[in-house]
């Protein structure tokens, strides 16, 4: 074809691509930058909003329902006994950068997350595991110290996805895994670009390119959508206007369930928290229907305990904290506390926190808790709240799957310490088979929704706005990712 | 005739600032305008020049060479400016761009009026400015204004004035900002442009003595409108209007002084091989401090009852020297002594020292804390007193003072603006007697003031210097004042004090150069009648 | 003229030394700690302690101190603890964001001011005059973000003529580039514009007043004739303060409109690094905004020296 | 009355005395309470009920901008004395003391902290001491400072070589005295304006640090605060972005009036206008 042929076809696709040609760019908006591009050396859910089985794949992976899938291993087999899981790789299957992708790259990937000195953010994903060794370029088997059913699970996990030790170095700023897309380009603060690979193993990517922008501010994230700088946002961080974009036939609003339970995270050790009845007095001076219709403008499943609504092991356990205001004083009495107490709520920055925390402060008050708010950056949040564990009442939303493992963790910062519930969890790291975990699970559920260890407010929703024209984004988020493989315009 | 106002009127914003003025001017003559502040001389050049303020409105004709001025459009008028008519102002300090060479400045006139090119123009520039005496081999026309002195800027604004040789020149106070020897050659200079050049001018002034020599009309102007006027001959010599013969005694006043004695064999201050040097920027990063020494091993005494005048030109040093008399400002070398007790600069000088000199300023409007009453004002040396009086005792002092000065007890309550530039002088010399010292230091206390004023003053300065036996040092640039009330003077001239003697001494027979440079440049009135 | 320059040169050096280390000593204090921030909620004491060795924040400060300025004399600022790639590199493409914008903005508010100015002064009590007083009394009373909030509210969300926010990057054309720099620069613009359209008027109501407008007007000038002859270059004086303190103010003073826009610029940059715990960063970005103002001061007083004869003597 | 003549001054204290006013009653009553939520009601336009509309939150916007304005008068005026507090005795000291070293320490600090972008000095004192009114306060006080040390200082070097300073330094005062019983009077009127200026500039500062969340903390009302939670619902309850922006707008407005007035009241001659 010759350049004027080029040219008209290029004018063509200009003067249509609104009307017919469907379009193949797609730019993604995001509320949160990654620090960096690397899954594997650092914990922000970023990262795996960009990359995650876009860029790198694990042996495993989520697929949009949230259960576990065949990824860069074809299938596995577990031994008799638990301990050993052997993983049998898919073959013609190179990195981006022409490399190849073996068992030593498995063998590399998971050592060096599971090191000594690794900054992985998930080391517990890979606590058990004693060994990996390849026994053959197409087979990498895992030992475990104990039989661990969640094994597949937890390589599912974007921590657990499998870099080159060729391309490690650059990992941070230009990754280089084997999914569908190859990172193209990062202009730091404002956007990264990924391109289709065409030289992808498995069924390639509809769209030849893709940006996730970040834009932290919810008014300039409506900004955008409405200007049509961004054609999709799958994480809207402003629910308040929703209601407007979907009624905008432009745009079609996506609701979907995430991992995120939102939890006004009480801090067991510090009196009155260590005293249940006071714990008690909160859960049910809370009234979650306002908090989710003015923090989140309705939009939000109630819960009853630490447990995502949509996971099959799911009980429904509000009943055990109704709003109640007057039982709460009551029970504050009883507690000793009759003339009410004094504490610290210390708020993140995210809306669900901030908003929340003002309602949830007057909702206390009503009841004689005073409540001095304040806001921090994630940074504090991080040092004085979960690390330093300096604080009365916080709010944050846990986004990660299934952690109901943390409230075995007494130092944690719940600092939540029942013996009982802890056994449970080592009952249920040796339980592979479904009906028995589930039990385990409603167990635990039922355990600390009647230990009151936190005020269970919402799930939170997956509030995903986009192009009516977009095909193929995820529904819901069972893990932090926007997989982009299916996506495409349609006409 | 080249310029005839007749029934000139001017109100600003409806208040009438000039009313029926009427006078006329030949070409090669010069008009004497003379009036005290607020008599209207200026606004009367600058009803010619239409560079009036908004809410003027102009009655009556100005008329040169025959056409009347007020039918011309701002436009004509901008023709006429500079072109016809040129000016010269009072401050030459600020009457000139400092961001523009004085060459272009000249050139400048030349060009918004002519079709002269830029050569030309700057060729005209050049020759203006020589004509001026400012001759390019000496004064580059590629200066800036601030690298000239008073004298020589205002030769710049003349030049401006005349580069294209208009008919007539307004010159308003040009002199007054002068030095007496400056003045004295920029009024010969105008003197001598009207000659060569055939052109009219007014010279505006405030001072009889200086219109005197140099006009050949004298129009005499009070509150806006000119009450007498005539051959300057004949003015001088008949004195017909009470006002003229007013102005004329008050600028010739000789204040009576007697009853005073003066003890020579009490010396009071004694002024002992003094030098002040002040620090300049050092002139590369690392180079060594350079001085520039303001007063020059000065040596005098002032003997009790004495007044002594301390005269000389401005940058002379004076000021520097009073400072440190006062005790205000450390001094190099030398000592200073009052009463045989050494002044000391700062907190280190003892108050019994201080309460024996005090000072009157020149400034009767910038000497008083304009928030104070006068009673608080005139109080403030009593800080200076172990036992400063109070109650009854402090008014009485409050109003021995006032009355002593001519003021009424009255007086005491009023704030400082209520006074006049006189009265404001009087409350500055209650402030200075109401501690009884020995020593006033008098630093061009009625320099600021209208002649008329002026007189009054003195008359008040001599009487007190022999009712109180007090002391005065008398420091002026105006000889002819110091002549009146001093007696003894010191001639100080860059820094040094280059003569001193009686005043009759210095005035009839002055032995330094410059001693007699200094009293040929003063205006002179012409002999009054018998 | 050098001498005077070289002087100036070393006193700023002086205030840039002293600057640089409060803002070392502060950031010192910010309570936060950087590695924690990048490893999240779940991340292992021993992982935190690694990746602190590896920022180079395992030394005590002193030497941390020596070892920013050492590299800051030599160009080099560091790593970014949360980006991993050299601060300058970051600095430089936020610059090409800032700097353009600062420019933009200050060309409009010049644009604006100085015909404002000067109408206002020259018809002095006129009606002009007044909407002029009035207008910049306005401006100077609207926080400049309310103000980008309503920009685009209408320009990018009802009318759709510009972008919200967000930057294409100058490969995309300087038009594009310009476009979307437009609304964050009107919202900068318009106080500053206020400010100094007042600050002219004022300045030449002074400068009309000087005797030697007067003698301009002697010498056969007319009003405008003097106006440009005489009076606006001495007015300019004041101005030129103004507008100097204006640019370093407008490349600082950005943060929150870059906010509003997102755009990626100097100011969101330093946003950003404050809540990340980008100590390195949050340096850098002050100390370079600090050598900004340090350094237009120094442009102005020179600027001043090239308008003013009066201060080109170096006694 | 002469005070009349001047548009500015009345004008500008009409509109300021309106927010003070709105300041002083709300601690005596408001028309709702602004700590209680009421969500049910929330986002209702204006109305004779809520004469301003509800927020998010069902709070009455009009109660919010009342306490709002004893926020942003609050941190303002504090922030303002801590300038004048600090400043003026700096600057005197200075003046009375020119040309020495101290003039000269105190010149170099002032110099220092103006070569610091103000607002982003703010934005890390609050990000270091965590957000609140009184660190806003330090944060917009510490720039008061050197304006006004610098201020005074230029003033006093002006009123030291006036006579009336010379007489009274005759007359044996010491320095500090004259500063005192002298200087300062005398420089009253220019601090009174200079301190309207920085007052009505502390407001748009509260406001701005309040809009980026570094300002007063809930559930204490701020303007600024109010505008950055109303952003994302301007599109359809732009009441909420309003009333709070036009509240700002105007008690700066009137705070900058009767300072300009002011000027032109003490000194008529220099009726110019604010720069």
């Amino acid at each position: 074809m010759s350049t004027a042929n080029h040219l008209l076809a290029a004018a063509l696709v200009l003067a249509c691509s609104s009307a017919s040609a469907a379009r193949t760019d797609i730019t993604i908006g995001m509320q949160l930058e990654p620090p960096n591009l690397d899954p594997t050396g650092a914990a922000a859910a970023a990262i795996d909003e960009v990359v995650y089985a876009n860029i790198f794949e694990g042996l495993t992976r989520f697929l949009p329902d949230g259960s576990v899938a065949p990824a860069l291993a074809s299938s596995w087999e577990v031994s008799e006994d638990g301990l050993q899981y052997s993983f049998t790789l898919r073959t013609g299957v190179s990195f981006h950068d022409g490399t190849g992708f073996d068992a030593d790259d498995v063998v590399f990937s998971l050592d060096r997350a599971r090191a000594e000195d690794s900054t992985n953010a998930q080391k517990g994903l890979f606590a058990g595991i004693d060994s990996v060794e390849a026994t053959d370029p197409a087979t990498v088997v895992v030992t475990l110290s104990q039989a661990n059913g969640a094994l597949p699970f937890n390589l599912a996990w974007g921590d657990a996805v499998i870099v080159a030790p060729e391309s490690i170095e650059q990992a941070k700023t230009a990754p280089v895994g084997t999914g569908p897309f190859v990172f193209s380009k990062w202009v730091q603060g404002d956007q990264v670009e990924i391109v289709r690979n065409p030289d992808y193993w498995g069924e390639p990517a509809q769209l030849e390119k893709a940006t996730f922008k970040f834009i932290s501010e919810p008014t300039a994230a409506f900004a955008a959508l409405m200007a049509g700088d961004v054609d999709a946002f799958p994480v809207y961080p402003a629910p308040e206007n929703l209601p407007q974009l979907d009624a905008d036939p432009r745009f079609s609003v996506v609701l979907g369930s995430t991992e995120g339970e939102t939890i006004l995270s009480i801090n067991n050790k510090l009196a009155p928290f260590d005293n249940k009845l006071v714990r008690q007095a909160v859960a049910h001076a809370i009234d979650r229907s306002a908090i989710i219709d003015g923090a989140m403008f309705g939009y939000g499943t109630p819960i009853g305990s630490h447990f995502a609504p949509h996971h099959p092991a799911y009980l429904d356990l509000t009943g055990n904290s109704p709003y109640d205001p007057e039982r709460a004083r009551a029970l504050l009495a009883e507690a000793g506390l009759a003339d009410g107490f004094e504490t610290t709520l210390k708020l993140p920055p995210p809306s669900y926190a901030r908003r929340g925390g003002e309602i949830i402060a007057a909702q206390l008050r009503e009841v004689g808790i005073k409540v001095e708010i304040s806001n921090l950056e994630w940074a504090q949040w991080l040092e004085q709240v979960f690390r330093g564990k300096d604080y009365g009442l916080t709010i944050v939303s846990h986004t990660e799957p299934m952690d109901i493992g943390i409230y075995a963790n007494p130092e944690y910062y719940f600092q939540y310490d029942n013996a009982e519930l802890q056994q449970l969890m080592v009952d249920l790291e040796a339980t592979a088979e479904d009906d028995a975990r589930s039990e385990i699970l409603q167990q635990a559920q039922t355990i600390i929704s009647e230990d009151y260890v936190n005020g269970y407010l919402f799930q939170l929703a997956k509030t995903g706005v986009a192009n009516a024209k977009i095909s193929g984004l995820w529904e819901n988020a069972p893990t932090q990712a926007n997989d982009l493989t299916k996506v495409f315009w349609q006409d | 005739m080249l310029l005839a106002c007749k029934d000139l009127s001017l109100s600003i914003n409806g208040a009438p600032i000039l009313r029926d003025i009427d006078f006329q001017l030949s070409a090669g003559k010069v008009l004497g305008l003379i009036g005290e502040s607020g008599s209207g001389k200026s606004m009367t050049a600058y009803s010619i020049m239409r560079l009036l303020p908004g809410g003027s409105e102009i009655g009556g004709s100005i008329e040169l060479d025959g056409n009347d001025l007020g039918t011309f459009s701002e436009a004509q008028m901008c023709q006429v400016r500079g072109n016809d008519i040129g000016m010269v102002f009072q401050e030459p300090m600020t009457a000139l761009n400092p961001l523009l060479t004085i060459g272009d400045q000249v050139a400048e006139t030349v060009r918004v009026h002519g079709d002269a090119s830029r050569a030309q123009a700057q060729q005209i520039a050049l020759d203006t400015l020589r004509r001026v005496e400012l001759p390019a081999e000496k004064y580059s026309p590629a200066r800036y204004p601030h690298e000239l002195s008073g004298g020589q800027r205002q030769r710049v604004v003349i030049a401006m004035a005349i580069a294209l040789r208009p008919r007539l020149l307004i010159a308003d106070e040009p002199t007054t900002a002068l030095d007496v020897t400056t003045q004295a050659q920029i009024l010969t200079l105008l003197r001598r442009l009207v000659d060569e050049d055939d052109m009219g001018l007014i010279l505006i002034s405030h001072d009889l003595a200086v219109v005197a020599n140099t006009a050949d009309d004298i129009a005499i102007m009070r509150n806006g409108r000119v009450l007498d006027s005539g051959p300057a001959r004949s003015i001088f010599s008949q004195l017909k209007h009470p006002y003229t013969q007013a102005l004329y005694a008050a600028s010739a006043h000789v204040p009576a002084r007697a009853g005073r004695r003066v003890d020579r064999a009490a010396p009071l201050l004694v002024v002992d091989q003094v030098s002040r040097d002040y620090r300049l920027p050092r002139q590369s990063l690392f180079g060594p401090r350079r001085y520039f020494r303001a007063v020059d091993e000065v040596s005098f005494t002032v003997y009790r009852g004495e007044n002594v005048g301390l005269v000389g030109e401005s940058g002379c040093g004076k000021s520097t020297l009073t400072r440190a008399i006062l005790g205000l400002d450390a001094i190099q070398h030398g000592t200073i002594t009052v009463g045989g007790e050494p002044v000391l600069a700062g907190m280190a000088m003892p108050r019994e020292l201080r309460r024996r000199m005090q000072v009157v300023f020149q400034d009767p409007y910038g000497s008083f804390n304009p928030r104070h009453r006068v009673a608080r004002l005139i109080t403030e040396p009593f800080h200076l007193l172990d036992n400063p009086p109070t109650g009854s005792a402090r008014s009485r002092a409050i109003d021995e003072a006032l009355e002593s000065v001519g003021l009424t007890t009255a007086d005491a309550d009023k704030f400082i603006h209520e006074f006049s530039g006189g009265q404001r002088q009087r409350v500055a010399i209650a402030r200075a007697l109401i501690i009884h010292p020995e020593l006033i230091i008098l630093d061009e206390a009625v320099s600021a003031l209208d002649v008329s004023v002026r007189a009054q003053v003195l008359d008040l300065l001599a009487e007190l210097s022999g009712r109180y036996q007090l002391s005065y040092l008398f420091i002026s640039h105006d000889l002819s004042v110091v002549r009146s009330v001093c007696d003894r003077v010191l001639v100080m001239r860059r820094g040094k004090l280059v003569e001193q003697g009686t005043t009759n001494q210095i005035f009839e027979q002055p032995a330094h150069a410059y001693t007699r440079e200094l009293i040929e440049a003063v205006p002179r009135l012409p002999e009054a009648p018998g | 003229m050098l001498r005077y320059a070289v002087r100036r040169l070393l006193s700023l050096s002086l205030t840039l030394l002293v600057a640089s280390l409060v803002i070392f000593v502060a950031i010192e204090i910010v309570p936060g700690d950087p590695a924690a921030y990048m490893l999240g909620m779940n991340a292992a004491p021993d992982t935190v302690a690694a990746l602190r060795a590896e920022l180079g924040l395992d030394v005590g400060p002193v030497q941390r101190y020596l070892n920013w300025l050492g590299g800051m004399l030599s160009g080099d600022f560091g790593t970014s603890y949360t980006y991993r790639t050299p601060v300058v590199d970051m600095i430089g493409d936020r610059l090409m964001i800032s700097l353009p914008l600062a420019l933009y903005a200050l060309t409009l508010s010049t644009l604006i001011a100085f015909p404002a100015g000067i109408i206002a002064a020259t018809r002095r009590g006129s009606a002009a005059d007044v909407s002029v007083m009035g207008v910049t009394q306005l401006g100077v009373a609207i926080p400049n973000f309310w103000f980008a909030m309503l920009l685009v509210l209408v320009f990018a969300i009802n009318l759709r003529w510009f972008s919200a926010g967000g930057f294409p990057g100058w490969d995309q054309g300087l038009l594009a580039g310009i476009k979307a720099l437009t609304l964050p620069a009107i919202a900068l613009a318009l106080p500053q514009a206020s400010i100094l359209a007042r600050v002219m008027r004022s300045s030449l109501l002074d400068t009309l007043d000087e005797d030697f407008i007067r003698t301009a007007r002697a010498k056969g000038l007319s009003t405008r004739q003097t106006l440009w002859r005489h009076a606006l270059r001495n007015a300019l004086i004041p101005v030129l303060t103004i507008i100097g303190l204006q640019f370093s103010f407008l490349l600082a003073g950005a943060i929150i409109i870059e906010n509003v826009f997102f755009l990626p610029g100097l100011g969101r940059l330093v946003f950003q690094s404050i809540s990340q715990r980008d100590l390195i960063v949050v340096e850098s970005v002050v100390m370079l905004l600090v050598f900004a103002v340090v350094v237009v001061t120094f442009l102005v007083d020179l600027a001043y020296a090239a308008v003013d004869p009066r201060l080109r003597r170096t006694n | 009355m002469r005070w009349l003549q001047h548009r500015n001054l009345w004008l500008g204290a009409m509109l300021a005395a309106v927010f003070v006013a709105a300041a002083l009653i709300s601690f005596l009553w408001t028309p709702f309470d602004v700590t209680k939520l009421n969500i049910p009601e929330k986002l209702q336009t204006p109305s004779m009920e809520h004469w301003f509309g509800t927020d998010h939150f069902g709070r009455d916007i009009f109660s919010m901008i009342m306490v709002g304005a004893r926020t942003s008068i609050a941190v303002a005026l504090v922030a303002v004395s801590i300038g004048i507090v600090a400043g003026v005795p700096l600057g005197l000291a200075a003046a009375a003391r020119h040309d020495s070293p101290l003039d000269e320490i105190i010149m170099r600090s002032n110099d220092l902290v103006f070569a610091f972008p103000a607002l982003l000095i703010a934005i890390m004192i609050t990000a270091i001491f965590g957000p609140s009114a009184i660190n806003a306060i330090i944060a917009i006080g510490i720039f008061n400072i050197p304006v006004f040390a610098r201020l005074s200082r230029a003033a006093a070097l002006g009123l030291w070589t006036r006579e009336f300073i010379l007489a009274a330094r005759v007359a044996g005062k010491s320095a500090s005295r004259i500063s005192v019983e002298h200087i300062l009077p005398n420089m009253l009127n220019l601090l009174i304006v200079q301190g309207t200026i920085q007052f009505s500039l502390g407001i748009l500062a509260e406001a701005g640090l309040s809009y980026v969340g570094l300002g007063a903390q809930p559930p204490i009302p701020s303007w600024g605060r109010m505008l950055a939670e109303s952003q994302t619902m301007i599109t359809f309850a732009p009441h909420l972005a309003l009333f709070p922006g036009f509240a700002i707008v105007f008690t700066v407005l009137g705070l900058n009036l009767f300072g300009d007035g002011l000027r032109d009241y003490f000194d008529p001659k220099i009726s110019r206008g604010r720069h």
